[in-house]
């Protein structure tokens, strides 16, 4: 019953945390430029604008794809918050992004179909990062369960912090910002237009807006965990790792998907291996079992 | 990433963003925003008519009218210096927007006779 | 629907298109996306895309072969649209009056709702263009801008 | 093989502001052949300057190209001129000087700005932009117009600087080359930037001389040519050498234009400290007598050509403008094949387009 609530809950208020930090993170970014910036409410603005857009679809198939984006979104993000099982959460993320993909594919705009390859390419530099995080949680706390990691006293990141600075790079992936803003950008001076959200228009491109708010949430979400104890310190981590990325965005340029994924696979992948290994090393030594 | 230094600097710097609606930019003097005439001074010549290199300027003799098109005008100044009588203005302040296009007629009150060429506008054969 | 209203009025998105204009406007418009101008205080963001626009910025004559861009990109954008013609010559042909491959204004060849004139608009005329823009789509809806 | 795909790039895209179309034959994001599609800006402004008088067409010309307005404006009272010929006053040939090199300077402002835009740094972008509205706001101030500046007139200039005017814009042109200067510095040793561009694009020196490249897409191939280095108005009087890179890249080009851009600041304050005092225009006498002429002025994107002939009377018989960018456009059949499709937007950019003077 008090899950019930909880996701309720999550479900209205996750996409007004969302949206609030999109506008934090417009405005702080026009900052950085050195422009005044738009109002903190503008994404809302934005937002419902295009609710009352007319509806126009490029293709019938992709709509299907987009709510599935959107309600396996909202099922990770439950995952997150009724703190589940954490490796189901990263599968259930794979796959929104999948669909995701699959959305840009099912129109025959060639901007769509390379925006969707990059998507891909996009998720095979993150993919192996989340996972790694998932063994990582479990090579700590014996579970793969997210209330394990509430419950332990030692926080995720005195052991994983190798782990977390993969996190961290990827982060710039998944919040779509410079220098992996590949397969869409949030401001369109691209060679791709708006990459795989091209032939969305109106309220379907408003859906991926909320989506992506669900997103923020998530991401930030699970950066929080490595310090979930105390939670605020946690959250406090996540608004400053977001802060990180807005200047990260501004003082590089976008990369080419090869450097990408050439980055990621030696960095932060690297990164997961080598700390798992010492993880285990260490676990071994100490003889444990 | 030197860069890093430019972007705080923006941070706590302020904005550079002048507020346009709220307070505008000085023009300069030499600004070349709009034209307009003085018609107390016009004699309906047409010198600026003939010069104009958009044919946004028509005279109507017979009514002592002297006619902007502001939807043609580039506000090159021509006119102004064609004019021996100073009778163009040329005002800093740029045209508003408008949602439909107007000429805008100016009658003119000065010359004591309209001369026989006056009103003879370019219209070149296309 | 009135929040839906109160939002249109707030993120209007503009899609620049050039039609064989000289460039002056085009790099007007440009300058009023930075940080002098900054026209994302009213929340105007340059999309690009046809799809994800409210707000058609056109600069520049038509000619024989953008018309029919044009037109096409008019029709990709979804309802409710507004069309902006920027510069003396996107509203008549201007100076380009006699030039033979120019058909004239923007409006030969989609409805125009604000005319900019300037001949290069400034940034300030095309931030006034855009909020008479919004007047007038403001009037249609009968909100209060 | 992998499926190819045929991507229009233009004629509205965000990357390029301005109507030219690309059709890319792309092998997943791998560009196998381009096949430039132009005509979109064709107004035929060389036609209208036949049925035109001949004082009108200065302000045609002026907006062939809004960029560099005021040096197609110069050109062509430059070209009419020489069917006199005609001599201008001295400070009327600083002053010409002096205007060409502030559109230089605003110009390559212009496409720093967009050409790291195109890379996806959009706070690079807007600070090229906020400095160049200073010079922007210098123009105004001098010439009367942001961007269309119509100071030529044939025979001279229309507008004087006077001290006032002179001394605020050497002080802000001493801002402008300080601040440009610390932001060339991030921009040419930017890791991102320099991951992005070295080896991208390349145009080998003799590649570059067959495809009859001008300007300073020339320059960044290793070829020393400058127009300016002909002495006209007052270049002669000025020391300067032409700016060149040898790579033949993406990175030489951006590279050559910060280079040009502090160059054009210089060039401006040695103009400014070296103007003498005098009249602005001599008065031509009559029609452009039944005579050729050609002439040639190094624009910001390279070297632009007039040809007029005069028939007498008070129409010009013919006017032909080849402009750089026409020039130029070939050698991204050289560059763009093999290239990536994330690199189409810089390679394209790194000519400097500029459509509207290309198709006219």
């Amino acid at each position: 019953m008090n899950a019930w609530i909880i996701a309720i809950v999550t479900v209205i208020v996750a996409p007004f945390i969302g949206g609030f930090l999109a506008g934090i993170d417009r405005r702080i970014t026009a900052r950085l430029q050195g422009r005044f910036g738009p109002p903190i409410l503008q994404p809302f603005y934005d937002f419902f604008k295009l609710l009352g857009k007319s509806k126009i679809a490029a293709s019938r198939l992709q709509l299907m794809w987009i709510y599935a984006y959107l309600v396996l979104m909202i099922t990770a993000l439950l995952f997150l918050v009724l703190r589940l099982d954490i490796l189901l959460m990263m599968f259930i993320l794979g796959f929104a992004g999948v669909c995701f993909a699959l959305g840009g594919f099912s129109s025959r705009s060639p901007y769509s179909h390379l925006g969707a390859n990059r998507e891909l390419m996009q998720m095979l530099a993150y993919e192996p990062v989340l996972l790694f995080l998932a063994l990582g949680v479990y090579a700590q706390n014996g579970s793969f369960l997210i209330s394990q990691i509430y419950a332990s006293p030692t926080p995720l990141i005195s052991r994983l912090w190798p782990i977390f600075i993969a996190l961290l790079v990827i982060l710039t992936i998944k919040l779509r910002k410079s220098p992996f803003d590949l397969s869409t950008s949030h401001h369109a001076h691209q060679e791709l237009v708006k990459g795989i959200m091209t032939e969305y228009s109106g309220p379907y491109y408003a859906l991926i807006e909320l989506t992506e708010w669900y997103e923020i949430v998530l991401v930030l979400g699970i950066v929080s965990l490595f310090v979930a104890n105390p939670l605020w310190v946690g959250i406090i981590i996540a608004l400053a790792a977001y802060v990180l990325e807005l200047f990260v965005d501004n003082i590089t340029a976008r990369m080419t998907v090869g450097w990408m994924v050439r980055f990621v696979w030696s960095v932060g992948v690297t990164l997961c291996i080598l700390n798992l290994i010492w993880f285990w090393v260490f676990a071994a030594f100490k003889g444990v079992s | 990433m030197s860069m890093l230094s430019t972007v705080v600097s923006n941070l706590f710097g302020g904005p550079a963003t002048l507020m346009y609606p709220v307070k505008p930019r000085e023009p300069h003097a030499r600004t070349r925003g709009q034209i307009a005439l003085n018609e107390s001074l016009c004699d309906g010549c047409g010198n600026c008519a003939r010069r104009c290199p958009a044919v946004a300027i028509e005279i109507v003799k017979e009514k002592k009218q002297w006619i902007l098109y502001p939807d043609r005008c580039i506000i090159c100044e021509v006119c102004a210096d064609a004019c021996n009588r100073n009778a163009i203005e040329v005002l800093p302040k740029w045209r508003t927007p408008f949602y439909k296009r107007e000429q805008i007629v100016f009658q003119s009150k000065g010359g004591k006779e309209v001369k026989e060429k006056a009103g003879e506008c370019p219209v070149e054969e296309v | 629907m009135g929040i839906i209203a109160t939002s249109r009025l707030k993120s209007p998105w503009i899609m620049h298109f050039d039609n064989s204009s000289c460039n002056g406007c085009d790099i007007e418009v440009l300058a009023s996306l930075t940080p002098l101008y900054d026209i994302e205080r009213f929340g105007i963001v340059n999309m690009g895309n046809p799809k994800h626009t409210d707000v058609l910025v056109v600069t520049g004559p038509v000619n024989r072969r953008t018309a029919r861009v044009l037109k096409n990109l008019y029709d990709q954008i979804a309802d409710p649209k507004m069309v902006i013609a920027v510069g003396t010559c996107s509203i008549s042909g201007g100076v380009f009056h006699n030039c033979y491959n120019v058909l004239g204004g923007v409006d030969k060849v989609v409805p125009v709702d604000v005319y900019v004139p300037g001949c290069a608009a400034r940034p300030e005329a095309i931030i006034d263009g855009v909020v008479m823009a919004l007047q007038k789509l403001a009037k249609l809806q009968g909100v209060a801008l | 093989m992998a499926p190819r795909t045929i991507t229009p790039f233009g004629p509205q895209h965000p990357v390029l502001p301005e109507p030219i179309q690309l059709k890319l034959t792309l092998e997943d994001e791998k560009v196998v052949d381009v096949l430039p599609a132009i005509g979109y800006g064709h107004r035929g402004i060389e036609k209208a300057c036949e049925l035109n008088e001949y004082p009108k067409n200065i302000y045609l010309c002026e907006r062939i190209c809004g960029i560099c307005s005021a040096i197609h404006g110069m050109t062509y009272c430059d070209v009419v001129e020489k069917l006199w010929p005609l001599e201008i006053p001295p400070r009327a040939k600083y002053l010409r000087t002096i205007w060409a090199e502030m559109s230089r300077t605003h110009s390559h402002l212009l496409w720093l700005g967009l050409a790291v835009d195109a890379l996806g740094f959009e706070s690079m972008f807007m600070q090229y932009w906020r400095i160049r509205e200073k010079v922007l706001d210098i123009l105004e101030m001098t010439a009367g117009h942001r961007v269309t500046q119509s100071v030529a007139v044939v025979g001279g200039v229309r507008r004087d600087i006077d001290d006032d005017q002179k001394k605020h814009c050497i002080e802000v042109l001493k801002d402008v080359r300080k601040e440009a200067e610390a932001l060339n510095n991030v921009l040419v040793n930017d890791y991102t930037v320099k991951a992005r561009t070295v080896g991208k694009g390349v145009l080998s020196y003799d590649q570059a001389i067959a495809l009859g490249c001008c300007g300073p897409h020339l320059r960044a191939s290793g070829v020393k040519e400058d127009c300016r280095q002909l002495g006209y108005w007052a270049y002669g009087d000025l020391s300067f050498e032409p700016i060149t890179a040898p790579g033949g890249d993406t990175y030489s080009r951006v590279a050559v234009r910060c280079g040009e851009l502090l160059q054009a600041i210089d060039l401006q304050l040695e103009a400014f400290a070296k103007m003498p005092e005098g009249d602005i225009a001599a008065k031509p006498k009559g029609s452009p007598p039944a005579n050729e002429a050609a002439t040639r002025i190094e624009q910001p994107r390279g070297e632009l050509f007039y040809y007029a002939k005069g028939n007498g009377t008070r129409n010009l018989e013919r006017l032909r403008v080849r402009t750089p960018t026409y020039a130029n456009i070939p050698s991204l059949l050289v560059m763009l094949p093999g290239c990536e499709m994330a690199d189409v937007a810089i390679i394209v950019l790194s000519i400097d387009p500029c459509i509207s003077c290309t198709e006219r």
